[in-house]
């Protein structure tokens, strides 16, 4: 058993209390993506806007557990005005950060180590692989917004 | 006074000794799934060990043990209902929602036409909502809602216009959710009185009172074994005798025909209509067992005993959490089943459940698949406890200390 | 050589234990359902005493290892028939016959029209038949047969003809009245390239040789834990992962949804989408202990030890009853399972298996669930005596001459 | 566990080997039922004839085992040339004698005692009880008569 404070670290606590880059943009210019939990009912909105191939602006919306809404807050602030490319290798890291646990009930081949000091204030999310049940809340947003570049490239 | 004892229904649980992170484990969870006590384990574990066969078809001996077991368990479980016909008027299903399957696919494709009306409630379970919306898409009749009030409890003053031209109403004995028991003669007779046949979600009152499909007059019921101590993989089916006979069949397979030719087929009359291949034996020992040991017990006895810890538990939240805990739920005990949904003040109900975790505390967050009911009241989630015939005013007390870890963290 | 040894099994099988009217069980019916090792039942009784809990839904400990408990099942299972994707390729059903239904109303009911073509054998049992038939009812396909020679085997000759225009052949690996098996890859070469797709029903295969998936270019599969020595009330239904994604639900219920409104609902993307309700928890772990418990015996060598008292039981029941006991089925043991259908001389097979059971002996009377096939050969049932990774030579003697005695009986 | 020696009786035997009955009766006059034993497979065709409220005449034809050939032969027997009052009668005695064991399983009240020498050859049926799954054989040629009285009746 994992104790509480490695999934409630502090940057997560003050994230989750004071949401970063929290609103909606108009769309268009900008993009809108829906995210579901289905099992926990969490909802996120996640809103894009892109500028050439950087993307120039990003808002949430919705609710959801604690570690959804910061990992939702701490995407924001990495992901705001990076190259677009960047920002899918920075939702890679991350994914991989968080298939860790995952992959011991699956054969797929094992993932390569995830270097953390890429990941900055992200890393505080490392915590949550060790609560199975809680990586789609830290999952969420970034598969939404994974989801928002996709479509944005179409 | 009652001498029900819920440390002798402990001492049967051996799930009750676990351990977790240092702290004796406080089981809230019932109304997700009950415990399972270890005569169900064991009727099981000797079922496998001294006569498993594949019933129906075999003469030797374990296979006739197997059959006779098999239908015996299905008479014990129509008389637990009180079934007029025990051994023809239910069929095993693996799990509640599988019956609201069985009911939609086969009664309602025969009957439902476009303009036909079936009746729901605004707290139903998914089980009993999606399989309605399945058809729906196909035939595209009516659906109407009976509408919960702000007491979290049925609104009934429309009862009758609602009814009007609807074919069946279908709704649940007891909400998941909100702990509401409805009144289900009344719906019943009102049902009838209308000309629509009456259909029941028992899965959470059918271990925790008493059901009598004669007395109140329901025409079909489901409800599943693992929320009534015992195993998954399991449920049952009730439908009365002269509807049953009319249903067309939902799976096909063996065991369910009369004859099968390479151009078609016929099927079977009876209950085997709507058992389609290997059926689950263990489990119906299982459940068979299941229902001795709750009958055991008491319905009665295990009623007043939850009644007692609701009431008590309802008490305490009120004066310890005042305002900063609401329950999502009638707020005294009349008419009304274990089942606290507990909303924390602005704190979510999946960070409620993982601080209570360390305390050894098991409650469920989420939208306990009812996520219509969700919205009716502007809720995402709740974190529900709820009681069963093993609980003890002591896990209130740990869940009480745990939610004040709960709010010192995240306040 | 191999070093398997029956006898090893035989201590882990608390029923080969049992005595009947004083005589030691003689089990010769493992193709109607196996008997259930000790590992298996412990597995499954551990759950029940440890870690039962609801899936899915909680973040409390036991819930989490619940939850990890049955998708390592699924996991299990589908590497054990070798699928590429075992998270994401594997349903779990209530048996064999459910993931028939499963594939004939979702992808049938999707993607069949009143001009399409469904291939079949003559072989199949009814689980593979009459799904088919009641979705041919709505829609109305042809439904084409591969015939069966009079050597008991597929009569491929005209297979591409039979395929030509057909969506979907859907085929036993092994019958379960002949014992033939059937050339798997084969016919799914043939099929692809007459642009169908390929389903399989591996029930009678998948616990008495190998199951590649990937090898033999399987499109969907479905088989059953109890008759590879698990549990009753659990099955798998196998699709490749791209066709999965584009079926639509079956069964409606919690658990398999995205979103659920009072005027609709979105239904979940992934494997949950035909999980409706609290599925088998207890059973997912009892088939994991069965996959693992078939895996440490071998599935080569549990072939080779059938196939050696199969070629034994063949010769002998020739020698000894020479014209007076027919084999139903291939006569010698290339591509052929351990199931002996035996006529006997014009005796009723449920007169057959009335007197085996005074010696103790297990077989099964009747049509075996494959009434077409039975046509085909004019009987109307046959006894079927069936082997397992438990049986002896020892068996093949107490049948032998319990035949003598039927025939003594009857004669 | 009980004895062969009280399924398979020495009369029970003597029907099925030589069934008394067996054949067709020209329809119409005569009346055709099919009876079915889904779970063995047992197929009967049971051929009746009404002679105003006598069971005129009665033939067999159909497949199964020794206690439903057996079952069927004595039936032919004991019912041929009978008022169909009595015949319906036999029919309600013999089914209780086959339900005893069967009740066990049910709620349903005791079934009163059956008169066995009513029954004459009969009786020698009345082992099957011992024997459940064998019921069914018992009772198929019964079951399909009865149905057959009732549409002679319609
Ligand atoms: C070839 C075959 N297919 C399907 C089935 C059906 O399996 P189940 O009864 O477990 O659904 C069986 C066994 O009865 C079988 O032998
Ligand atoms: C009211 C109600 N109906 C239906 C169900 C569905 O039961 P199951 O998941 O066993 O099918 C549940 C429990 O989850 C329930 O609480």
């Amino acid at each position: 058993m994992s104790n509480l404070e490695d999934l409630y670290r502090e940057i997560i606590l003050d994230h989750y209390r004071s949401p970063r880059n929290r609103g909606e943009l108009e769309c268009p210019p900008a993009h809108r993506i829906e995210g579901f939990n289905p099992l926990c009912g969490d909802e996120i909105t996640v809103y894009v806007a892109a500028d050439g191939a950087t993307l120039s602006d990003i808002k949430i919306s919705g609710h959801g557990c604690s570690i959804s809404q910061s990992s939702a807050s701490l995407m924001s602030a990495a992901v705001k005005g990076k190259p677009i490319a960047d920002v899918r290798a920075t939702i890679d890291t991350f994914k991989r950060l968080m298939t860790v646990h995952e992959s011991n009930l699956d054969d797929e081949q094992e993932p390569e180590p995830v270097d953390l000091r890429a990941l900055g204030e992200l890393a505080a999310l490392q915590g949550v692989v060790k609560f199975p049940v809680r990586i789609k809340c830290a999952t969420l947003a970034w598969n939404t917004l994974a989801q928002g570049l996709d479509e944005l490239s179409n | 006074m009652s001498s029900y004892d819920p440390h002798r229904v402990r001492a049967d649980v051996p799930l009750l000794r676990r351990v977790i992170d240092g702290h004796p484990i406080t089981y809230l969870d019932s109304a997700s799934s009950s415990l399972t006590p270890r005569p169900v384990i064991e009727a099981m574990s000797r079922y496998y060990e001294l006569r498993h066969a594949n019933v129906h078809r075999g003469v030797y001996t374990t296979a006739e043990e197997a059959t006779a077991a098999y239908e015996g368990a299905r008479v014990a479980v129509g008389e637990f209902i009180h079934a007029a016909h025990p051994s023809e008027e239910i069929v095993f299903t693996k799990n509640t929602t599988e019956g609201f399957n069985l009911l939609v696919k086969s009664w309602g494709r025969a009957n439902l036409r476009s303009d036909s009306v079936v009746v729901l409630t605004e707290m139903e379970h998914h089980a009993n909502l999606v399989p309605w919306f399945q058809l729906r898409e196909e035939v595209g009749f009516e659906i109407r809602y009976i509408p919960v009030g702000d007491d979290f409890r049925l609104d009934l003053s429309n009862l009758d216009a609602l009814l009007d031209g609807a074919s069946i109403v279908s709704f649940s004995a007891m909400s998941n959710v909100l702990g509401t028991k409805n009144p289900v003669e009344r719906i019943a007779a009102a049902g009838h009185a209308a000309g629509a046949l009456v259909a029941v979600d028992a899965a959470q009152s059918v271990a925790h009172s008493v059901t009598d499909v004669q007395s109140s007059d329901v025409d079909f019921m489901s409800f599943g074994a693992h929320k009534m101590m015992g195993p998954t993989g399991i449920g049952a089916f009730y439908a009365k005798r002269a509807l049953l006979a009319d249903m067309p069949p939902f799976l096909g397979g063996g065991g369910m025909i009369a004859d099968v030719r390479l151009d078609g087929y016929t099927p079977a009359k009876g209950v085997e209509r709507f058992e389609a291949g290997t059926p689950m034996i263990a489990e119906a020992v299982g459940m068979h067992a299941a229902v001795r040991y709750i009958e055991n017990l008491g319905l009665a006895a295990i009623a007043e005993h939850e009644r007692a810890l609701t009431a008590d538990a309802l008490g305490r939240l009120r004066e310890r959490f005042a305002g900063r805990v609401r329950v999502i739920g009638p707020s005294d005990v009349h008419d009304r089943g274990g089942v606290l949904s507990l909303d924390v003040d602005g704190i979510h109900p999946h960070d409620v459940a993982q601080v209570l975790d360390q305390h050894g505390v098991c409650v469920r967050p989420g939208h306990h698949c009812a996520k219509p009911l969700m919205r009716r009241f502007s809720l995402p989630a709740t974190a529900r406890a709820s009681f069963g015939a093993y609980s003890l005013r002591e896990d209130t007390d740990v869940l009480l200390d745990g939610l004040d870890h709960v709010i010192e963290l995240f306040g």
